[in-house]
């Protein structure tokens, strides 16, 4: 039992919580921070593979930026806990759902159990590679090999904001909610 | 001058054209000139064509004139051709002489009818269309005209046709002679796939060879021709439309539903006399149905009060007569028959129409009567008609009919019923034709006052027509006297060459010499005294003591209602053919049509409809059932690939 | 020493209860945050495979993912917005006028 | 010239209709005046088509063959034979007469109308032309769009209903015919090597009698609904009652005589056992269809599904020719093709004459017309005439030469068939009576004026075609007969030939270029069956 081996199950564990929580919780905003707590422990499981970069970026772009944005709209949308959706539906229908999850989860596993897995994944710290998992490689690969992807993602990236910024944007004028689909249900406005 | 065959035909046609494209333009003169122009032109060609067939020696007596080709196909290829021969020429005489003496006399007669250019331009149509029948060179050329004159007798029938009567009786003469010409249709088809043509010199040559004599091949095809002329030529079972078709104008009647059309079934039969001489049986046929069809028609004649059916009935029963002697192998005594018929039975209903016209278009004969001082030129010209018909000696039809008796009962395909029955329908014949003159001429004044005071004497030209055919009906039967008068019978050696058979049966009488002869002259004597019996009942009965007839009608009165109502045989043939048919139509339609065919497809377009309808119920928006049905899929995928 | 089998069944089971998140959660905001759950999952197991095989590509695809899903967070949440301005609720059940 | 002339005669059609489409909506005159000139060039292209060909020559003339999908095997093939030709010129005729005809009586959507017309025109005309199959299919598929458009848009009350019907049912053949299509394109590769979807080359392969049976059944499937054999007719009689005037004409004047066109050119050489083997169902089948369109139609009340009615008639007489299976029944056939388009294309553009102005089509509304209309009356009649089949009009020489070789082929057929020509003469007559004849019982009938010029523009071509082909049907049947002979002795390769006369493999199939592969085919593969 080395560190490598409790640092794994540690994280493993809390990154198992967060999610186990997330969805059990009734209220969207523990299920957030909840998914805050998982998203930490899978960033000290990158770092613990090499991926130091990656591991920063996932708590600062994920945890930090994304998951604000989720509050925030939760908090502006006013939503505190569930109760305002309803009976639940049958349990038969929830059961078939976590039974063809979980089913699914069996199987993925059974495929991992049953691969050859490469020889040396059996040591993740034990063989330090230099530089492996640095900015310096990582963005290496990432601005010659997958320059192009890259580029394409900026422009999506661009693209979603122009979108997001467009879709949320407040109907105003009458004339476009004509044009927005006249089978839509009346329209309340929330200010 | 045999090279202007053609123009027979044509000219007619030509006086169609111009009279039916210019409907109605033209002034009524000029339509006279076109319309009688051209069949004089037609008549005076026919006569000299005649005289220079008649210079020709006997046995080449043929004038043929190809004009184009018509239909070809593989081996099959028929000509517009023309054939003039000793049969074709006398045909020609009486359709262009009797026609053109009908055109004549319509001019009187249509002179104050609205559709005055219409009806010349039909008369001429089917003047061409009988011409072209009976001028083809082959079967179905001939089959053209035989279309044709039935298309003419529809449109003329109808001519009226805002009388729903009329236009119904030219639709049903048009479907009955169609039930014959599918007859025809299938008689043609048998003999061109034996034969290999349809040229009428190389069946009539060719027939012998192919088939075998009495062959059920061969009777087949003798009695599909037959069922042919049994529609046009009115005989049971498809009599009936030609009384209907009274409904049409007068001269129309005389033209087409006595004088020409209706002998054209007997014309076909004397033109494919090679053919049904090779089949007994189918001549036995003709024979007995020739001869029911004249008692039948006759007796049916005897009960009617329209005069124009009295006459319609007597066409028919004189049709029969003709179809008795071709079968009895007797052609030439049936065209003999069919000529002077002609003659006199176009008499009779152009001084109908001449009577009917004095009348008013009164055709009741129980509201004439005394017509006699009015009408004297009518009445003398009818009567002679009458003699004629009733076989009195001398007249022409005592000749041709005394011809077919003869044969009936002498031929080999003969028999001594025909004959009875021949007899005992002249005299019906005569009785019932004494009983129009009386009616007509006779007797009290039953017209209303209104009607007397119109009452006049045709004009000019329509009592000229009648004086000339009472003259033909007089001294038509001349060129065809019996042998024991001790004369040449001119009509049937002119015949001869195109007539199978037809030496035989006179040899035959020759032969067996004077015991003939004077059986002979004894069948004459008891057909003639049978005649003149039944003319005196009818003058006792219509004449001398009416009473006696409406007692004798109430003792007879079953007879009579079923004589009056013709048999019932139009109620009949509704109630098996007409009505089912319909009915059949009608079930074919709503319910095999709509219900089963249709039902079938929309119900599988509606299968569909159901199936999508309850499939599209899976689609419920909802977000996490489409996602749970994802997983399924993933789930059973992942499991087939990976552990399958 | 942890194989890197572990991680993918860390993996594994990450993905699993973001799937059964997805298919069980009401709120649209929850299902939401599964969907980026299932998206992590799917990083983490580049990343021990990135790690086992000894190249960086799979850093750089994680990266690119991580793009991916904050521009998918942005569109996402304005949908939510809009549709909510529209009916009020976030039960994801409500809006099956996509239906039939 | 002469090489590209098939081409500019199916595709001016597609060109005008791009130029109408460039009119603007609104200048109906400019729209019909382009139409009305496109079509009666199209028509002239077809006459030259006419004149050029070689009357006496067998096989396909004008043959183009270009590569058109090269990886697929799909080429631009066209060629024309007698059979093709007539049914080119009637086509072209009838397209004039029916943008002249319907020069008043459409009002809404006139550009959409007539660009139809068009487009249908080149559809048409391709079918007639295609030696590749793939190529068929594609002008067969596309010809059905603007008849869709013509009756679901401009057509009656029920014209949704109609056109969808049309589509469904052609559709389903034709899916069928492409599922066979594809089979015979990949039984040719494993056969030859070679991917083609080229009718002449595929004569040439002998195809295993089971296989024949299925192939034909499909192609039979899809060719019968066109034709329509009964019992797949329904369809028709809506098609034709819903659609407007024009449209009927073309459904019955042409599109018709696709199916039985597609009989004689695709499955009689393609499947000779296979033909032999259903002869005689397809013959009974016909049968009824005579009789059954005869005995229905005399009870309609619609005059235009009692034309409807007589089509099915009509065409069970031809199916009955081309399953005659000798010279005379399919020379009869396809002249009763020309002629059921001619006499009832004329029925109907009358009926629609008398429909503008009374906007019924009920016999019993009508009655006493002779009084108002001579003239119309007079057309009428003749059309009839035509249509019963009278002799010296076009009708006759058909039916003739079809019963002649049916009577043939089973003197039972003859016999049955030819009580058809009776029934017709009863369901013709009776409603002529009832709309021409008689007295005039509707005050509304006492107004109708007689025909225009222009409506005699429309009739006189059509009765002049009823006479001449009546009277000297020679330029017609010179010009079919070696193309049937060329059918019939594809017909005779069958193992089982029972055929009456057998046709002679001379060095027959001479098909232009593609001759010699042919008849290098066919003599090696003679007899071996797969």
């Amino acid at each position: 039992m080395n560190l490598d081996t409790v640092i794994f199950f540690a994280a493993a564990v809390v990154a198992v919580f967060g999610a186990t929580m997330m969805i059990a919780q009734k209220n969207p905003i523990a299920s957030a921070l909840y998914l805050i707590l998982s998203l930490v422990a899978q960033a000290i499981l990158y770092v613990q593979l090499g991926g130091l970069f990656l591991g920063s970026i996932l708590i600062v772009v994920y945890a930090g930026a994304i998951m604000v944005l989720f509050l925030f709209v939760i908090m502006l949308l006013n939503l505190r806990s569930s109760d305002d959706l309803g009976p639940p539906p049958p349990a038969l229908g929830r059961f078939t759902k976590y039974a063809f999850g979980i089913l699914l989860s069996v199987e993925l596993i059974v495929i991992v159990k049953a691969a050859r897995m490469p020889s040396k994944a059996t040591g993740v710290l034990g063989f330090p590679v230099e530089d492996f998992g640095s900015v310096k490689a990582v963005s290496t690969q990432m601005f010659t090999t997958y320059v192009y992807p890259l580029e394409l993602t900026g422009i999506l990236m661009l693209i979603a904001v122009v979108g997001a910024v467009v879709i949320a944007k407040k109907e105003n004028n009458a004339q476009v909610s004509d044009d927005s689909g006249s089978d839509r249900p009346a329209k309340k406005q929330v200010s | 001058m045999s090279e202007y065959l053609f123009l027979i035909p044509l000219l007619p046609l030509i006086g169609f054209l111009i009279n039916g494209l210019l409907l109605g333009r033209l002034p009524r003169p000029v339509i006279t000139i076109i319309a009688c122009g051209s069949v004089a032109l037609s008549l005076i060609l026919s006569v000299m064509l005649f005289v220079e067939l008649k210079s020709l020696p006997v046995d080449s007596r043929v004038i043929e004139q190809t004009l184009l080709p018509w239909i070809s196909s593989g081996d099959f290829s028929v000509n517009i051709g023309f054939l003039l021969d000793p049969l074709s020429a006398v045909m020609i005489l009486v359709v262009t002489g009797v026609g053109f003496l009908i055109h004549v006399y319509s001019v009187g007669y249509m002179a104050h009818d609205p559709g005055y250019g219409r009806f010349f331009a039909y008369l001429n149509l089917f003047t061409f269309a009988m011409l072209t029948l009976v001028l083809a060179d082959n079967y179905l050329l001939m089959f053209v005209g035989w279309e044709g004159v039935g298309l003419c007798s529809y449109l003329l029938i109808g001519f009226w046709y805002h009388k729903k009567s009329a236009s119904d009786a030219g639709k049903k003469a048009f479907i009955v002679n169609r039930i014959g010409d599918f007859g025809f249709l299938i008689g043609l088809f048998i003999i061109f796939w034996n034969v290999g043509s349809l040229e009428f010199d190389v069946v009539m040559k060719q027939a012998p060879l192919v088939f075998a004599a009495g062959g059920a091949l061969i009777t087949t095809a003798c009695l599909m021709l037959f069922l042919g002329a049994t529609g046009k030529s009115a005989q049971i079972p498809l009599y009936v439309w030609l009384p209907d078709a009274m409904e049409g104008p007068t001269p129309v009647s005389a033209l087409i539903h006595a004088a020409t059309m209706v002998t054209a079934g007997v014309y076909m039969i004397a033109r494919s006399s090679s053919l049904f001489v090779l089949a007994p049986d189918a001549l036995m046929v003709i024979a007995i149905i020739g001869a029911c069809t004249a008692l039948f028609a006759a007796t049916i004649g005897l009960a009617q009060n329209d005069i124009k059916r009295v006459l319609a009935y007597s066409t028919v029963s004189q049709l029969g007569y003709m179809f008795l002697a071709c079968g009895v192998a007797a052609f030439s005594a049936g065209i003999f028959h069919l000529m002077t018929h002609a003659f006199f039975k176009a008499l009779l209903f152009l001084g109908a129409g001449s009577v009917i016209h004095a009348m008013s278009d009164e055709q009741d004969m129980r509201n004439m009567g005394g017509l006699k001082k009015h009408l004297p030129i009518t009445f003398m010209t009818m009567f002679v008609a009458t003699l004629a018909i009733s076989g009195i000696p001398g007249f022409s039809g005592f000749f041709s009919k005394d011809e077919i008796l003869w044969k009936a009962f002498s031929s080999d395909h003969g028999h001594v019923i025909f004959w009875v029955i021949g007899v005992a329908t002249a005299g019906l014949t005569a009785f019932y034709m004494f009983r129009l003159i009386y009616l007509t001429f006779y007797g009290n004044e039953r017209m209303s006052d209104e009607a007397k005071h119109h009452l006049h004497e045709s004009p000019k030209s329509m009592t000229v027509p009648l004086m000339v055919l009472a003259v033909l009906s007089l001294v038509g039967g001349l060129v065809g006297m019996p042998h024991i008068f001790g004369v040449t019978n001119y009509f049937e050696e002119w015949l001869g060459p195109v007539m199978a058979g037809a030496h035989e049966p006179v040899s035959h009488a020759l032969a067996s010499g004077g015991g003939d002869a004077s059986m002979e002259w004894l069948l004459m004597g008891l057909s003639v005294a049978l005649v003149a019996v039944c003319i005196f009942l009818a003058y006792y009965f219509y004449r001398k003591n009416l009473k006696a007839t409406t007692s004798l009608a109430e003792k007879l009165s079953g007879l009579r209602t079923l004589l009056v109502n013709k048999y019932y045989v139009d109620e009949v043939y509704g109630a098996l053919v007409v009505r089912p048919t319909v009915y059949f139509s009608v079930f074919l339609w709503k319910i095999i049509d709509v219900i089963v065919i249709d039902g079938c497809i929309n119900g599988m377009a509606r299968l569909g409809g159901d199936i999508s309808d309850t499939l599209r119920h899976s689609q419920s928006g909802r977000l996490r059932n489409y996602a749970t049905i994802f997983a399924a899929g993933v789930v059973v995928l992942v499991a087939y690939f990976v552990f399958g | 020493m942890v194989p890197v089998s572990a991680y993918l069944i860390l993996a594994v089971v990450l993905f699993g209860i973001g799937a059964i998140g997805v298919l069980t959660s009401r709120n649209m905001i929850v299902l939401f945050m599964c969907i980026e759950l299932m998206l992590n999952a799917a990083n983490l197991a580049m990343v021990a495979f990135s790690r086992a095989l000894n190249v960086v590509d799979g850093h750089v695809i994680v990266f690119l993912v991580l793009t991916v899903a904050a521009a998918e967070a942005a569109v996402g949440l304005a949908m939510i917005i809009t549709i909510f301005r529209n009916r009020e609720t976030i039960n994801i059940d409500r809006y099956s006028i996509l239906k039939w | 010239m002469e090489s590209l002339i098939l081409s500019l005669l199916i595709f001016f059609p597609l060109l005008g209709a791009i130029l109408v489409a460039l009119v603007p909506s609104n200048q109906h005159s400019t729209i019909k005046g382009v139409s009305l000139i496109v079509s009666i060039i199209t028509m002239i292209l077809s006459f030259a088509v006419y004149s050029w060909f070689d009357e006496v020559a067998t096989g396909m003339q004008f043959e183009v063959n270009y590569s058109w999908v090269t990886s697929l095997g799909i080429n631009y093939h066209l060629g024309i034979d007698g059979i093709s030709l007539l049914l080119l010129v009637l086509t072209t005729i009838l397209t004039v007469l029916c943008i002249i005809s319907s020069w008043n009586s459409v009002t809404k959507g006139v550009k959409g109308y007539f660009v139809s017309m068009l487009l249908l025109s080149t559809g048409m005309l391709g079918v007639f032309c295609a030696l590749d199959l793939f190529l068929f299919y594609v002008f067969w598929e596309v010809m059905l769009v603007p008849m869709y458009f013509l009756i679901g848009v401009w057509g009656g009350p029920r014209r949704v209903y109609a056109a969808i019907k049309f589509v469904l049912f052609t559709m389903f053949g034709s899916l069928l015919m492409l599922v066979a299509l594809l089979y015979i394109y990949f039984q040719y590769q494993a056969f030859s090597g070679e991917y083609t979807f080229d009718l002449l080359k595929i004569m040439g392969m002998p195809i295993a009698n089971q296989a024949q049976l299925w192939l034909f059944g499909a192609f039979a499937l899809a060719f019968a609904i066109k034709v329509p054999l009964w019992p797949l007719h329904t369809w028709l009689p809506d098609a034709h009652v819903q659609a407007p005037t024009a449209g009927s004409v073309i459904l019955a004047g042409v599109l018709l005589k696709m199916g039985t066109y597609g009989f004689i050119r695709i499955c009689l050489p393609l499947f000779p056992d296979a033909t032999i083997t259903y002869m005689p169902w397809i013959c009974v089948l016909a049968i009824i269809a005579i009789i059954y369109g005869a005995l229905v139609s005399m009870v309609q009340k619609d005059i235009k599904s009692l034309v409807a009615f007589s089509s099915v008639s009509h065409m069970g007489f031809v199916m009955l020719g081309l399953f005659a299976l000798n010279m005379q029944g399919m020379q009869g056939a396809v002249l009763q093709m020309i002629n059921h388009g001619v006499s009832t294309g004329a029925l109907f553009l009358i009926v629609g004459m008398i429909y503008e102005r009374r906007h019924t089509r009920m016999i019993a509304d009508f009655g006493g017309i002779a009084k108002v209309m001579p003239v119309f009356s007079a057309f009428f009649m003749i059309v009839t005439l035509s249509s019963i089949g009278l002799p010296f009009t076009n009708g006759f020489v058909g039916e003739f030469l079809i019963l002649l070789g049916a009577f043939k082929a089973n003197y039972i057929y003859g016999v049955v068939a030819a009580s058809g020509v009776i029934l017709a003469a009863c369901y013709m007559l009776w409603m002529y009576q009832r709309v021409i004849f008689g007295r005039v019982t509707h005050e509304e009938n006492k107004k109708l004026t007689d025909l225009t010029g222009r409506e005699k523009l429309v009739l006189i071509p059509l009765v002049i075609l009823i006479f001449w082909i009546g009277i000297y049907p020679k330029p017609f049947l010179r010009r079919i007969e070696p193309a049937v002979k060329v059918v019939l002795s594809q017909v005779s390769r069958a193992s089982t030939v029972q055929l009456n006369e057998k046709f002679e493999l001379e060095p027959v199939p001479v098909y232009g270029e593609t001759g010699e592969v042919l008849e290098k085919t066919l003599t090696d593969n003679t007899g071996a069956n797969r």
